[in-house]
């Protein structure tokens, strides 16, 4: 009952693990098994290895985190010879999360993922720590739209687009990628902020900036999943804060397919499985049977 | 299933030295000298738990030494004993502690709270142990069955050598230096070993989010490349860390 | 040593009341001495009496809260006969923040504000909780453009323009403000946001969406204020989820004037004056002998 | 200054009913009949306070009777005596007490809660009351001793009527009835009364953030136009707000 399906592809269940937050799935693997989870996004590749940011990568905000991690990763290849095989021994949905600073970068990171073994790329054009560039992507619609059409044209599995809440106007950025022929949106990555030591008069984070996620920014994430699934007739996968099952149904009944869970992995390693098990038990006393009754059902002024 | 993540009761928790506590818990896992815990003692005020090493474990027990300096330890300092929190672990990998010799055992301010599990593990070797403190010396009497000497400095004088415990450290006599301080200690440590080719591990400290090596907020760079504190430390090779990087 | 200047006016110390979350300051003087505040911007003004929004006004969300007021307020010819008269029994500086829907709105505001008692006009280009159109002016650079040439044209008091972090891009917009003649610039006001009650499958708020204010918003407001203080050479005043004093000392050294301080009333009715009192403690302890000291003075990558 | 913040010990805070608490606390402001409290039993784990009336007021001890619906008033009921709470107030109108004849008491669930100190205060009064519960009856014994007679009705037929307490309640023979509960049963019990020219006074329910008129977050429509239940309120005239707003 708790099965969703995502351009074609089933998921047992509607909650994924979200890029950067859940490794390659082994660790956790350590905590619980991760193949009752719909599915799990990796951590953030890029064509090549990156060893990410200096200084502190991590700050913890009023009910939220802010994380400069800057895309650490070993390099698609890297991912594709090491991490894919033993992913693939796990019996969950894997969306290959692929990051990028040039359009060049994503298509041969797109040529990479292709022959591989991977069930869905989500497309992060939305990665608020690195510098060169990725930034833009993610904030204008135009330069998205370029970004979306010129992947689609080689890309061999379907590509969900990764927004960001930092877009110059989200309903637009998603109209755009949903033209330039996006299977599906994921949204939202983690919103600009920033964080000061006022004894060291410094910012905290030698990127100035970082992006912040967790609880504080739930009630926004779900006004901008609602307001994309609103615009775009392709799936949407909410995300942003979500913590507990209620949640999870909150963001589906703002008209997500799916939900991802990040931050909230912090807390308690395995609430995923809480999460799911509390969309089930409200399911039966809702007595709901499938959770497309239920999605998207919002309607408001 | 590696890692636990469990509610358990606190046994005790009591402040053993000025902002200094002692927490002790019902659990029995078999934690290694050197590893740690994420723990948790409240629901939504914080998020993050916090990293704190093992500092021993006896019947079934398992005790914590922690200096409060924010506002985790601020909360964990206030439960009292019943009340139950939550502990994640134990994380990473310790101390090597199946070695002979003499070994020396370096440590400043709380960086002494891994080392009495660890000490006691070194069954076969001969330590000296040099602490080094700002102002009140702790836990060095309860050491004493299982050392040879120990070397003592505070920062005002308070008690032992006035200055640094770099001051009175004597690298050659070792076969074996462990350390956990302050890193602008632990690498003066690193530095004054390496001209006697001494080995020395190093204990690290990174703000932790997962605990368990996903999400990479606990880099530290090293003569391999960038490791996580959480899983492939938090015990690194002192050179690795502070001269090859 | 506390004190700070704002276009010309002296405040006492740099510490405001937010707009919406102290009335005229009347109520508030019955727990502590209002006077002792730096200022206190007024509840938002429109031209014609207003009665707000009906349904749930007030939500609680991790860390912050969601408000759906919609400006509830006595027009502005009423504030001025009625409630002014006894504000300006208080020994601190008024804010009269001003809301419209329309840019003619906005100028019969300033006119008839031009000739009270007040010290500064806050204009209100934000306001998220109101629908017909009102909502553009504080989305749109060149809106905003239009809205603060108009005003200024025929202001006689200096004008704080109180932008929204809904805004498509709050640099542009805070600097269009300024071309557009603007004498100060404030932020921010609240996110745009919702929230929904999953067992009768409705938005919690009869409008769909309200404002997000608090600690949770923190990091990014402060980011924002960073931003734009970086941007712009005139003053900023910056707000956004502080709550305590180390909060303020932050805002302040990412470039802010002086702070504004809204939800945390709800927290602690004087935490105003608790901010006021660890500012000062930290500027002894760091020797710091005016805030000039320390305005602006982080600079990041 | 009018009202105060202060943060106050708690003598007990016990659970007198299923899911229904009895919190007293040290405070001697002399608040009247009707009025409430902001109470915090928290730091940051949530941001408002929560609005309980007053229950009573004795001896330099002030009590609350609540029941636990969600997250602040669970909180609530884990504190114990001893710990320190924050409480702000007392706020707003609460019931003219200064009355004289028949004096109807109506109310559904919890709103009994302010009633104790109200009918306490009725002095000149001759009163009965008509008490909705949903299973579980309480309170009604402590209040045998100020008033004439007690109609008590449950939803399952447990104690008393089984039914709603509007399905037993007379509006003909009261000088002035006062009312707590539910919108829908206190809107039905104007109705009843305007029938019979039966003046009657609501108490309002709405969710608060300033508590003293500042916010406008609490805002009730009446005949009058938009009234601020924390300060205009919480009691109004029934007519007022349910008939001709
Ligand atoms: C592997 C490891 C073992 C540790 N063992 C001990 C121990 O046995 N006893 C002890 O007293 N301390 C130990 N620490 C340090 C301890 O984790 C921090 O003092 C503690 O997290 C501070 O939390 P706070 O909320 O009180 O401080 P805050 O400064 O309020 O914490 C804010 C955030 O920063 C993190 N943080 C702050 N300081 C540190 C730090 N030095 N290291 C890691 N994270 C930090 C916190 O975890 C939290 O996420 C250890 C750290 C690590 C990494
Ligand atoms: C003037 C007044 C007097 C009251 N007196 C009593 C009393 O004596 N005993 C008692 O048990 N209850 C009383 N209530 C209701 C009580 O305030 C709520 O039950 C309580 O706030 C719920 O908080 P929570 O965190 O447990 O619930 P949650 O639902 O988690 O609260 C979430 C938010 O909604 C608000 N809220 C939820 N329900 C209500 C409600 N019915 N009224 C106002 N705010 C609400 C909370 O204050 C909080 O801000 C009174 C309410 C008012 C307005
Ligand atoms: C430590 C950390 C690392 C992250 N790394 C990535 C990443 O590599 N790629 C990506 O698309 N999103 C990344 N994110 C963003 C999350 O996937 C998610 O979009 C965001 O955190 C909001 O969800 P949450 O509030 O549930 O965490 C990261 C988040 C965190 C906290
Ligand atoms: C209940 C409430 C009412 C508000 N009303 C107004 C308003 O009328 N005009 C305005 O400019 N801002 C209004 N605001 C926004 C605040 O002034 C402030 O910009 C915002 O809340 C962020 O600051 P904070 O996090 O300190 O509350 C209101 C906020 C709240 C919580
Ligand atoms: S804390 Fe997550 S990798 Fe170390
Ligand atoms: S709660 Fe603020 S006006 Fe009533």
């Amino acid at each position: 009952m708790l099965n969703v399906s995502l351009c074609g592809i089933e998921l047992k269940n509607p909650v994924i693990a979200a890029s950067g937050t859940f490794g390659f799935g082994e660790e956790y693997n350590n905590v619980f098994d991760v193949s009752k989870l719909g599915g799990i996004a990796t951590k953030g590749l890029t064509l090549n290895k990156r060893e990410g940011n200096d200084g502190l990568r991590i700050y913890e905000a009023e009910s939220g985190i802010m994380n400069s991690v800057g895309l650490q990763n070993p390099g698609i290849e890297e991912f594709i010879k090491t991490e894919l095989p033993k992913m693939k021994k796990f019996n969950t949905v894997i969306f290959a999360n692929l990051g990028g600073g040039t359009i060049e970068e994503y298509l041969s990171g797109i040529e990479k993922l292709n022959n591989s073994d991977i069930d869905m790329i989500e497309l992060n054009i939305s990665c608020p720590n690195v510098k060169a560039g990725g930034m833009a992507f993610g904030i204008k619609s135009n330069i998205a739209y370029d970004v979306v059409s010129r992947v689609k044209e080689i890309a061999k599995k379907p590509i969900m687009v990764k927004l960001s809440p930092n877009a110059e106007n989200i309903v637009d950025m998603s109209e755009k990628c949903c033209k330039a022929g996006a299977d599906a949106i994921s949204l939202v990555n983690t919103f600009k902020a920033m964080a000061i030591d006022i004894y060291k008069r410094k910012p905290v984070f030698n990127n100035t900036f970082a992006g912040l996620s967790g609880p504080a920014i739930k009630p926004i994430a779900l006004r901008m999943v609602y307001e994309v699934s609103r615009a775009v007739d392709i799936p949407v996968v909410g995300m942003g804060g979500i913590t507990t099952w209620q949640d999870a149904i909150e963001f589906i009944m703002a008209g997500a397919e799916a939900v991802q869970v990040g931050t909230a992995n912090f807390i308690k390693p395995d609430i995923c499985l809480d999460i799911i098990d509390g969309i089930k038990s409200f399911m039966v006393s809702e007595n709901i049977k499938n959770l497309s009754e239920i999605k998207g059902t919002i309607r408001g002024v | 299933m590696q890692y636990k993540y469990e509610r358990v009761k606190i046994q005790s928790n009591a402040e053993v030295a000025n902002n200094i506590y002692k927490l002790v818990i019902e659990c029995n896992h078999e934690a290694k000298p050197g590893q740690f815990y994420m723990l948790r003692g409240w629901d939504n005020e914080l998020l993050l738990g916090r990293p704190i090493s093992v500092h021993d474990v006896q019947d079934g027990l398992t005790s914590f030494l922690y200096e409060v300096r924010g506002k985790g330890t601020k909360i964990l300092s206030t439960l009292e004993t019943g009340y139950r929190i939550e502990i994640f672990g134990p994380h990473g990998k310790g101390f090597n502690t199946n070695v002979k010799g003499k070994v020396a055992v370096v440590t400043g301010g709380i960086g002494i709270a891994p080392m009495y599990y660890t000490i006691k593990a070194l069954k076969n070797a001969q330590i000296d142990l040099f602490a080094g403190f700002r102002d009140e010396v702790y836990l060095i009497d309860d050491l004493k069955d299982f050392i040879s000497s120990s070397y003592v400095a505070t920062n005002n004088g308070r008690i032992g050598h006035k200055g640094f415990i770099t001051d009175i450290f004597n690298p050659w006599e070792y076969n074996l230096v462990l350390c956990c301080g302050p890193e602008i200690m632990m690498e003066k440590i690193v530095r004054m070993c390496r001209d006697y080719k001494t080995p020395v591990y190093v204990s690290m400290e990174r703000h932790m989010a997962c605990g368990i090596g996903a999400c990479l907020v606990c880099t530290c760079k090293t003569k391999d490349g960038n490791k996580r504190v959480c899983k492939d430390g938090p015990v690194f090779s002192g050179e690795d860390v502070f001269l090859d990087a």
